[in-house]
């Protein structure tokens, strides 16, 4: 029985793990994305006179 | 099992006249009253017979692991594995990689790279054939299963488990399949060397995409079953039952082309009583 | 002891709820942060004439 509740806990545990594992995954992907737009941001809008670039 | 020849053939009949499968359906009651599941017999009995529909989803999410074998745990599973889905899901639409018009199997597609760490740096990278694979298996997981979130989380694990399970496999079904060929009928497969079409079979749409699109719906669901139960080695079965079944057709083909094109396009013209009873 | 390790399960599953909790208000900052820098890039370089805006 104890057993049975060990394995029980673990199933659930797994499950908020990957949960958790994607989220991370999540931010990694969100962050790269954010540089990137950066980057396309300064060469669209140059920073030194970003107010004449529209 | 006791070898009653009064009930086999009572069983023999019902398959002949539709019941097929009674018997199989209150025994897997039984094993689906076990809590918590057993795994390992709900594998076995998948791999004897095919899975009733009524409760093929939910054996197949067990035997993948999308679903714990405690029923307690179920439904806080079902919420992780829900969550999981929206995070990717709105993660995706924010970088523009989802957009309201996006396919739904691109949407699952998108999903599992984010998750597998194979997002491409732009949504219009061309696909890698290990995404039109997936596409493939997404496609018919689709017309399989309602629900979005099962289905994805369907199509995500058959995929792992296949490529972590049979990946060392695939590369010798071809060999494997001549094999049991030459037991089965050595005319059809000298035919098929003499011609050069031994190497030109669509053994990517057989034992990649496991006949998705290629076999109708429920022929389909029983292949799965066996996969997703523990043995590829049903793939080599099936592939050798359409040689055999289109043997006549193919032995008056003599180009590689032909034969190649023919059985690439077995699905869509012949939906031949003969795969459906295998 | 049974108690003892139902306890210990439902505790760690609150430490994994915690770190999924935490990934998460991550990635909507991460999240915000991108949708303004599509709004920025967007009024940078008009996506009707990209090329035109520099």
């Amino acid at each position: 029985y104890l057993e049975n509740v060990k394995n029980m806990a673990s199933g659930e545990l797994q499950a908020a793990e990957s949960r958790y594992e994607t989220q991370k995954g999540i931010t990694r992907t969100l962050q790269c994305e954010i540089l990137e737009l950066y980057s396309k941001l300064e060469r669209a809008a140059p920073p030194e006179k970003p107010a004449t670039a529209e | 099992m006791a070898e009653d020849p009064q009930r086999n053939f009572r069983s023999h009949y019902y398959e002949k006249v539709g019941f097929r499968g009674v018997e199989e359906k209150k025994s897997l009651e039984i094993l689906l009253k076990d809590d918590p599941l057993d795994v390992e017999k709900l594998c076995t009995f998948a791999q004897r017979y095919p899975l009733p529909s009524m409760y093929r989803l939910l054996v197949w999410k067990v035997l993948l692991g999308i679903l714990p074998p405690h029923y307690e745990s179920h439904s806080t599973v079902a919420t992780f594995r829900k969550e999981q889905y929206q995070d990717l899901l709105q993660a995706l639409q924010v970088i523009r990689f989802v957009q309201d018009s996006t396919p739904q199997v691109w949407v699952y597609l998108r999903m599992y790279q984010l998750e597998s760490g194979t997002l491409p740096r732009r949504p219009s990278h061309s696909l890698e054939p290990e995404d039109v694979v997936f596409i493939a298996i997404a496609e018919a997981m689709e017309e399989m299963v309602e629900n979005d979130v099962d289905a994805y989380w369907l199509v995500k694990c058959f995929v792992n488990q296949f490529n972590n399970k049979y990946g060392d496999s695939v590369p010798h079904l071809p060999k494997s399949l001549e094999h049991y060929l030459n037991l089965e009928d050595s005319k059809l497969l000298i035919h098929l060397k003499t011609s050069l079409a031994m190497s030109k079979l669509p053994y990517d749409l057989w034992f990649m995409h496991c006949f998705a699109g290629c076999l109708p719906e429920t022929s389909v669901q029983r292949v799965w079953d066996k996969i997703i139960s523990g043995s590829c080695k049903i793939l080599v079965f099936v592939a050798l039952e359409i040689l055999l079944t289109f043997k006549m057709k193919l032995m008056a083909m003599n180009k590689a082309e032909n034969i190649a094109q023919f059985l690439q396009n077995v699905s869509v013209t012949h939906h031949n009583a003969a795969l459906l009873c295998w």
